[in-house]
């Protein structure tokens, strides 16, 4: 029991020192502990930050603190109300599909909206809202993943708290065949 | 956070066809997608080529769409397997877009709760000087070309690929009319390579008076299904010629 | 009772968010409430903080949030794993555009790599490889240049020694189509 909470405040910590998002794996090599116990540590950090003005963000692979999604009125005036630019439909709509279909490639993301989203894509990557990694079956190619920040942005903790997030996904990975 | 939300045009041919089908207030299946045939055909129509960006999209998904409302026209019509998937396929398309679409504006209601932000930076940094092994002139320089290679450049106006679907389209047309002339046994994929510069008015015009001509030919239909035989429809086609609009 | 918790959740949130320390004054009138009644939550905040990995630094007339003493062992490891790793493509990839074109400002090398930089950058600044400056063209924003220590590991006196460096240069101006 000592224990976890000693992890738990290394690893709040370790994320607070970082400000940017830290990889599990980093989290686990620093710590000395394994990177299992680090998630469900992960798991126990959040629910203790339940109700502060910080809150924990998680990917598969990373994790990072945020001010939590109530605190927006506050931390824009601190921030001289810089203005966060709202994404348009495309980009909205191609991030809901790499957030729920992701990792994901272009020509997917094409083939369902119908249009190439070469451009709405690169918009996406250069502010942050998706990253974009080597695609394990093919090498020449990417894939593009959801990140901390398209958390951030969306005011949520994990891809989980996106709404009917399994249901979702498994239609979308399916035929659909019924409505 | 707010969204900026454009309602004016269709963002692409899948977002034409969820709205059409949406205005029916009907499922997603090949008979609805058969009934908003001639709407789609007609809003592609009514636009300017400059103003459909992805005009290519709207085309391909036409000739799919043409297929469907022949089959449900011409019920005996063969499909090949081809055929066959590619409307099983638009069908699926469209479903996922959909549910995409629906889930899209949930993650609007949700994201409405509130950004989060990330710790603010620190002025007191320690800084400490921590060069690493790849950091080389020549590894430096090799990025840097790679860089400039992969610089965004301006789209050409007209791609290739464009211009090689829409013809394709018109094949699609050529095709599906003489198949119903003669017996409806031909493979997908054996047209292909027609060179034909038609302009893209006079392509849609191509396909609504297709989709007349079926409209005929199943008139025809009623009454071949008399005697159950094929044959007597290509007669009637071959009678009727192509009609003028 | 209700309120209390609400002003020390934004009070962490701001203190958070600007990483820097706060002015009491500051933080009194984002949030709207007294100063006294601030310093006050200051205190409900900081006995919240107890036995956490973060706690609440503060004078009369301003408050940090900072790591706890405890954890100086494991914050130095993060930093020691952060400046020894390699590059990696990113960062050579980022310092190159640094390099061949600085002062360069952070969207311009965003719209080059075509990916958001703002995680590599901040390797770059703590491992001394560049530095930030203000911009002489916007007072509210940065330009990124090289080190000195940087161009001395390079083994050349001016950016301008690179090789083909007026040429690189000038094809990384791009033609900055609008994003």
């Amino acid at each position: 029991m000592e224990n976890t909470k000693k992890l738990e405040n290394q690893i709040e910590a370790l994320l607070f020192a970082s400000g940017d998002p830290l990889l599990i794996t980093t989290l686990s090599k620093i710590t000395g502990e394994s990177e299992k116990l680090v998630k469900e540590t992960l798991g126990s950090l959040k629910k203790s930050l339940d109700d502060r003005g910080i809150m924990l963000i998680h990917t598969d692979s990373e994790a990072s603190l945020s001010t939590s999604p109530e605190m927006e009125d506050v931390v824009k005036k601190l921030h001289n109300d810089e203005i966060t630019r709202a994404l348009g439909k495309a980009g909205i709509e191609t991030l809901s599909i790499v957030l729920y279909q992701g990792p994901v490639t272009k020509s997917h993301i094409d083939y369902i909206r119908g249009v190439n989203s070469a451009f709405v894509l690169r918009n996406l990557l250069i502010r942050g809202l998706v990253e974009r990694k080597e695609n394990p079956e093919n090498k020449r190619g990417f894939v593009y993943v959801s990140s901390v920040d398209t958390l951030r942005y969306l005011g949520i903790s994990s891809v989980k708290d996106l709404p009917e997030y399994e249901e979702a996904r498994k239609s979308l990975e399916g035929e659909l065949i019924n409505e | 956070m707010p969204f900026d939300i454009k309602t004016s045009a269709y963002e692409g041919p899948l977002d034409l066809l969820i709205a059409l089908i949406e205005k029916r207030e009907v499922f997603i299946n090949d008979i609805s997608l058969a009934q908003v045939t001639e709407d789609y055909i007609e809003y592609i129509n009514s636009l300017e080529e400059r103003d459909i960006d992805n005009m290519s999209e709207f085309v391909l998904v036409a000739s799919t769409l043409v297929l469907i409302k022949s089959k449900s026209l011409l019920p005996k019509l063969d499909l090949s397997p081809e055929e066959q998937e590619s409307i099983d396929d638009l069908e699926t398309r469209v479903k996922k877009y959909r549910l995409i679409k629906s889930l899209t504006e949930k993650i609007i209601e949700i994201s409405s709760g509130g950004e989060s932000f990330p710790r603010g930076e620190m002025k007191k940094q320690f800084i400490s000087f921590a060069p690493s092994k790849d950091m080389s002139v020549e590894n430096l320089l090799t990025e840097a070309k790679y860089l400039i290679e992969n610089l965004p450049k301006p789209e050409p106006k007209k791609p290739k690929v464009m211009v090689e679907k829409t013809i394709s389209l018109n094949d699609v047309i050529d095709d599906l009319k003489n198949r119903i002339q003669s017996n409806f046994k031909m493979s997908f994929n054996e047209y292909s390579s027609k060179s034909s510069t038609k302009d893209k008015a006079e392509k849609v015009n191509v396909i609504i008076s297709f989709l007349a001509l079926l409209e005929l030919v199943k008139q025809g239909t009623v009454r071949a299904e008399q005697d159950e035989d094929f044959k007597d429809i290509s007669i009637e086609t071959d009678s009727l010629g192509v009609p003028t609009y």
